[in-house]
């Protein structure tokens, strides 16, 4: 694992970028909905995140914080 | 080891922006530059009139928010009574380049000393989606209904190509946020703008390409692709004036 | 200070625009945005060197929009600030105004009005009144507007301005017009150089946030509650002003069997009547408001019950008259005098409209007689 | 004591200065006084005019309706101001420029080679002070001496010309 | 004509702000320059296509200093032209407004209020009834200000203002606010469509000098004999104005203890508090001035010395009510209730207001009582 | 046989301008233009504020005055309202480029089909003598008495310069007057921006440098010099935009 | 007869519409009614809501202080609107959206899964006529006869929805 | 003569514009004033006129006009 990847859900507005902008394609909407009606972004498979950030640099809520290991 | 996290310029307060809208993004880039100056505590931002009127709660910076296109001139009166203040501006396309043409022309043209934040959408966001300056030609909004026609409503307004051949502004760019690799191109840009401010070079302004899928009437992935595809074209990124060098 | 030009008292012969952006400097204003308009070029042109020499900015704004905005920024820093116009240009800032008198920033500005409406002439007149008194820009707010007679309080008032546009953080301007603005006379400073760095400290300035919070200056608040706080707020500060800072003049109001009440220019030719009528043993009286607003609405009230006849002359077609009305409370006589287009009149017309104000039978009490029409 | 007086004028012509001058000298005397310019809608070239009243009593308007006294430098000038004058009152004009006579018999008429005089001094610029010295000399509404001393401070910086300028002042004083 | 929308008298659900702009396409308006601000967008929305039908001109211009001028360009043209703002776009076309009310040209158009000063809020506000009435801009002049207080005026009253505009050469403008504006109610039009081809001519307009001595539009009077001129001649249209075109709505005023004046809004909440207060037995009557200005002055008087007693219901912190209390003379009490800054008061409340300025004992006639603070 | 004299487009009034001033002449090429067109009755003709606000004296045809700078909209309003109308504005520097920078650049972008005639004498001439957006670096102005200093009072603003990136311009030319040359190809450029509206292509500005011998402090000969010397370098004569062959 | 309800939920679920729908069907049989929006700072996802009152009496204020009624699509809303119903008054809420229990008890309450039975339908869309339906069974302000006849005025060029939207509203009204 | 060179002396206000443009330099101020103060300008040698037109192009005041024979 070579970052960690964490998702403020409340803040996530489902916009989908950073599922777009993901290269290792490990990001998808959760099947629940937020406080605010939305589906957060969760992250699927962790361990093959490689700390780019580009989901931290695309995220219009701030939602997502990546920290490199 | 690095960490990527909401910026210490920024308050907790969550924006209340739709969803896939660029000015959040935008915020964060603002927030790092600050950052990285290590200059919140003499930092200024004015807040527009438009979707981004928000914005003094989401900086943690002194804010002051202005009338509807009037940011430069306020700006002006600022920095000439501080010159030690960093001030930015963030202002809409209706707010710079319609109702504040003439003072974002001469506050360039004064060369006054401070970065210039303008976020392109081609839309009047806050007001429910109407004709912006910048909106599209065939673009619908909500007081272009058939789409915008040249002919009658006029062209889009190119504002970085429009103030390049005057002599006060000292660095101009374009650059969009609707990708990842744009997002770090505006991330320079921004930070580009603040340096010629800290450097006492005179006024800089950053054009950004930000999407509202809102206002557009499309979804946030749609929204890009018309970034991409349409407004581009129409409005190439890039330097168009650079004088941070002389 | 050798950036001091005048001394206290010094007897100078003056411009009345000019001794209006002296004594802006000397009173501490370090800020100049505005754009030229006649007839107060002079104001811009003396300061384009006054405030180098004092180390502050003139800028010649694009605009007068432009010009109020700047000042919107600059006394958000803290800084002493001035615009000047007339007419059509304080049109244009009603807007700003509006905005400043909402974020309460203190500023000082002038009108010197000339003929109106639209381009109007060049020449003296009062035309302005309404939109000075009663804030010609949106919402509920309210402005201190002083209304200089000579040359003299053309010099001194900026100082008042400052010092009441301070203590109450709200606009205040100078409600002047050409002929004030272009004659000369002798006049004096009565106040010492004001030192800005002695100014008492603002806490609500935007100077950046170190070592304190951060501060925000906002005119949006967008929840209703929030809003009609702050409008309460502007409320019970307009009254405290109210209740401080009304001044006017009197002038042989004891024994008079009618009451001339006119500001600035009018007042001075009413003084002229006043003392052709005195001669021919009429016994008149003035009541000069000084502050257009806060009106003088206590003593308009007295006057009006204890002498029963009022002659409000202005240089336009009947504004401050409906003030006096107002107050008045239906209690007197009212008539009125006017000349609008930049005519001032003479004072031995003013003394004509004394003598026809005096034989008029079977008055209305507290409806408005025009004396132009009779 | 009351003068009123307006200098009327082609722009340029000074009409406006010697106005200065006059209340100047008058407050240096603490006598009341007010100057009032006024400029016609045209620009250079056009006519000026300014109103000077010297009082020992308050001065309520500095506009003046009934002149005692008019100094016309033009044709046009005296055009205008002369119907104007006070029953009585002084009428003084350039005659080097207006080559018509002055219409009223009710009044006093003094004409002053203004120019002419001038230009013998070196510049016509300071035919104004040829007429001003006639007004003085004429009215006492201040004296020549007050004049002479207060050139200082209106012309500033014109050292040059405060010679000529006061030899146009006496060379006008000779005028009644 | 088949771009006749509606049927004259057909009833339809429509938004106050809708209703506006299909009325002022009804009663011939051809031309719209407008900037958006809410909470008015409905009205360039609607007209951005509504115009193309009808074969007119829509723009939104760059700004309101701009759609303003386009107006002075479009009614120098004998175009019915309309634009319409809030707030701060009202204060930024006081300037030309003033132009156009010197130039005689006949414009029409309306502020919907929001919460003021400054940026304020979007809610439904009263704040700028000054603004309307005393001119905001500079000079001597006056504008006919139409206040609407159902969904069923929004849609009519444009075609008054347009004749009353045309008629006097006037501009005349709706004051309504955001709650007019946004609401929906059901309404039908009172006229029917206006056929442009058969307005009368005008003699003064700018379409080119074939046939005809030429024309000239032109604010700028040099001549201050010239421009008192122009200002007396408005003067006395203005009390043409006054003497005919007064409207307003009187309801219980017979048998009344206490009479409220309120227009738009605030008259809508009166009675509401009116009909509860008769199932009570407090006999309550309302006046609704309809004409802001002209001010329906002479009701005021009478019913100011016939009931003695008047409250004032405002959404602001109290503007109508001084030209109540200047023509209430002193003769009757006077109270005001006032919630500013987008509060509309609920009828309780104005119901609780009666009930204490009732009760009221020892209040000097003429003077104001603010019921707010009691 | 050819006569030159007062076009019949103008009333006998004389003008009041200064002696040398370059209103005159423009005024004279404006009427024969309308008179070689034969359009005087179809002509509306457009007064700012300035000193030019007197024109609706000089030209005899359908005039209307306007507020300061706001000629573009009002002209804007007229040939919507009235498209068979000629219409021109006539603007001076202050009017055009500082107080109306928005109405001419929006004017200008949704390319309403008028004719502008953009008279820089590089000063406020009417208000005596202050800085115009225009005014030279160095030059002394009422409002500037030690000379314009650009890092202070700002850069002149090029009007032709700085309208040409835009789409909607359609001709766009900087032209003089201080010579008889110039007039002759002043004269040549306006017809042709009259010429471009005839032909319903759209906006068209002629910038004309014109000599204001009062403002500047200069004889009348030495003003002509200035602009040779000073001006033309800074502001250089020719067509900046023309669309009018496409 | 008056009636006066708040329809609230996320900009998007259609409760303006619903609240204009109702307004439409009202005037239809000729009673009084108004409509009054209101959204709010937020832009889209954000929450929105209207007042509309049905009436055969003169309406003075469109603005509900007192709701008789409360369509709650949200949990905001419901946490919003809630308290300000009338005792005795009706609170029709979401059950899809809303997992808490509403907390009065001196109120009528029905649940509707507005969501799933629209989804059922064929599109969340309807979700709010759905609500809508059970909003007329319960208080019968207007019949749902004057409802479905007034969707093609409302939907204006929507013909497809009519059908689903005529079905929503059946569903809905089986909720009492 | 080739033109027929007319000056109205009323509108004349010395600018020398027209002395400064003519080829012929047959162009001087007058020796006395006009009614505005100013020496207007006149012809001196009338017949060595080309009819260029020059004068009239450059006069501010069109206190020229030139008739082309
Ligand atoms: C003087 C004035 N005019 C109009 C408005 C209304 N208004 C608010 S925001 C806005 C436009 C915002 O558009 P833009 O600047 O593009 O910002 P965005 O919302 O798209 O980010 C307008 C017209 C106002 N507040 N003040
Ligand atoms: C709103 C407004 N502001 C200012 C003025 C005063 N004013 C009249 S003319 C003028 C400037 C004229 O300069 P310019 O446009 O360059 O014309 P010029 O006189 O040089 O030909 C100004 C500022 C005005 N009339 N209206
Ligand atoms: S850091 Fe990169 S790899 Fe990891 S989740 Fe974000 S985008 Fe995907
Ligand atoms: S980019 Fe941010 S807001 Fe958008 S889906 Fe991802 S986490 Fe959610
Ligand atoms: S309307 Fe557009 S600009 Fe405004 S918040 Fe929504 S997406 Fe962003
Ligand atoms: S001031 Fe200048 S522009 Fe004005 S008339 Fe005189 S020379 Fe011409
Ligand atoms: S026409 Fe030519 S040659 Fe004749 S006077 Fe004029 S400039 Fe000289
Ligand atoms: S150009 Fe005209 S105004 Fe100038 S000197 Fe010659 S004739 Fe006279
Ligand atoms: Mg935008
Ligand atoms: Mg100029």
């Amino acid at each position: 694992m070579k970052a960690e990847v964490h998702i403020i859900e409340s803040l996530c507005k489902e916009c989908g970028y950073c599922i777009e902008a993901c290269p290792k394609k490990i990001l998808e909407p959760a099947d629940y909905y937020n406080q605010n009606g939305f589906h957060p972004v969760r992250i699927t498979k962790p361990e093959e995140c490689t700390g780019c950030s580009l989901c931290y640099q695309v995220c219009p809520e701030i939602a997502i914080e990546v920290r490199k290991l | 080891m690095k960490v990527f996290k909401k910026p210490l310029s920024m308050t907790p307060i969550p924006m209340r922006y739709c969803p896939g809208c660029g000015h959040g993004i935008i915020h964060r880039l603002i927030a790092e530059v600050i950052d990285e100056f290590d200059i919140r505590e003499r930092t200024v931002g004015i807040s527009p009139v438009g979707c981004s009127v928000f914005i003094d709660e989401y900086f943690d910076c002194d804010m002051i928010q202005t009338a509807h296109g009037r940011a430069p001139a306020v700006a002006t009166g600022m920095k000439r009574s501080i010159p030690n203040l960093v001030v930015f501006s963030y202002q809409g396309d209706g707010d710079l380049a319609a109702i504040g043409t003439a003072e974002t022309v001469h506050a360039a043209t004064r060369s006054e000393n401070f970065t210039t934040i303008f976020v392109n959408n081609a839309i009047y966001g806050m007001t429910g989606g109407q004709q912006a300056p910048t909106t599209m030609p065939t673009q619908k909004t909500t007081t272009t209904p058939f789409g915008r026609e040249v002919k009658i409503h006029g062209y889009p307004i190119k504002v970085c190509e429009m103030l390049a051949p005057l002599d006060g502004p000292i660095y101009l760019e374009r650059v969009t946020v609707h990708k990842a690799s744009g997002v770090l191109k505006a991330k320079r840009a921004i930070k580009k703008g603040f340096q010629s401010q800290l450097d006492g070079l005179g006024f800089s302004l950053i054009e950004i390409l930000s999407p509202c899928p809102t206002g557009w009437g499309l979804t946030c992935k749609k929204a890009c692709e018309y970034v991409d595809e349409v407004m581009i074209p129409y409005y190439p990124l890039g330097v168009y004036k650079d004088l941070t060098q002389k | 200070m050798n950036i001091e030009k005048y001394k206290k008292g010094e007897k100078i012969l003056i411009k009345g625009n000019e001794a209006m952006a002296e004594g802006a400097v000397r009173a501490g204003c370090r800020f100049f945005g505005g754009y030229p308009i006649t007839p107060q070029n002079e104001v811009p042109e003396y300061l384009s060197w006054r405030l180098f020499e004092a180390g502050g900015t003139f800028i010649q704004a694009e605009s007068e929009v432009a010009a109020i905005n700047m000042l919107y920024g600059a006394a958000a820093c803290g800084t002493r600030s001035m615009t000047s116009s007339s007419g059509c240009g304080i049109s244009l800032k009603q807007e700003g105004i509006s905005y400043i008198a909402s974020a309460e920033l203190p500023i000082f500005y002038a009108n010197v009005i000339r003929g109106g409406p639209g381009l109007g002439n060049i020449a003296p007149c009062q035309g302005d009144y309404f939109q000075a008194t009663r804030g010609g820009g949106h919402g509920d707010y309210r402005v201190i507007v002083l209304a200089p007679g000579s040359v003299n309080e053309m010099g001194n008032f900026p100082k008042l301005a400052y010092d009441l546009a301070d203590k109450y953080r709200n606009p205040a301007m100078i409600l002047a017009d050409g002929l004030l603005g272009q004659m000369m006379e002798p006049m004096a400073f009565d106040f010492d150089w004001v030192n800005i760095d002695k100014l008492p400290p603002k806490d609500y300035t935007m100077t950046g946030c170190k070592g304190r919070e951060r501060r925000i200056i906002n005119t949006l608040l967008m929840d209703i509650n929030v809003l009609e706080r702050h409008n309460w707020h502007l409320f019970e500060k307009y009254e405290q002003i109210k209740a401080n800072e009304v001044r006017f003049e009197e002038r042989y109001t004891d024994d008079a069997d009618i009451i001339i009440v006119a500001f600035g220019t009018s007042a001075r030719i009413a003084v002229d009547a006043i003392t052709k009528a005195r001669e021919q043993g009429i016994k008149v009286g003035l009541l000069r408001p000084i502050t257009l607003w806060p009106f003088p609405e206590k003593i308009v009230a007295e006057l009006a019950e204890r002498v029963g006849k009022i002659l409000v002359v202005e240089m336009n077609i009947g504004q401050l008259v409906e003030d006096v009305k107002m107050f008045a409370n239906g209690k007197s006589e009212i008539y009125f005098y006017g000349r609008p287009g930049g005519v001032v009149p003479t004072g031995e017309e003013v003394l004509d409209a004394i003598k026809r104000a005096l034989k008029s039978r079977n008055v209305k009490l507290g409806e408005i007689n025009h004396l132009n029409k009779l | 004591m009351r003068q009123e007086v307006i200098i009327s004028g082609f722009g340029g012509q000074g009409v406006i200065k010697a106005g200065v001058l006059l209340a100047t000298a008058a407050m240096t005397e603490d006598k009341r006084c007010t100057h009032f310019p006024s400029y016609g809608a045209e620009m250079r070239g056009g006519t000026a005019n300014c109103s000077v009243i010297v009082s020992t009593d308050e001065i309520a308007s500095p506009i003046i309706n009934e002149p005692d006294t008019v100094i016309a430098m033009n044709e046009p000038s005296l055009d205008k101001f002369e119907p104007r004058l006070k029953k009585g009152g002084v009428l003084i004009y350039n005659s080097s420029l207006i080559s018509k006579k002055p219409s009223r018999n009710d009044i006093d008429i003094v004409a002053v080679p203004a120019n002419e005089i001038a230009e013998q001094l070196g510049t016509t610029k300071c035919a104004n002070m040829v007429v001003l010295g006639a007004y003085i000399s004429k009215t006492h509404a201040v004296s020549l001496e007050s004049i002479k001393s207060s050139i200082p401070k209106v012309f500033k910086g014109k050292d040059k010309f405060l010679a000529t300028n006061k030899s146009a002042l006496d060379k006008g004083a000779q005028f009644k």
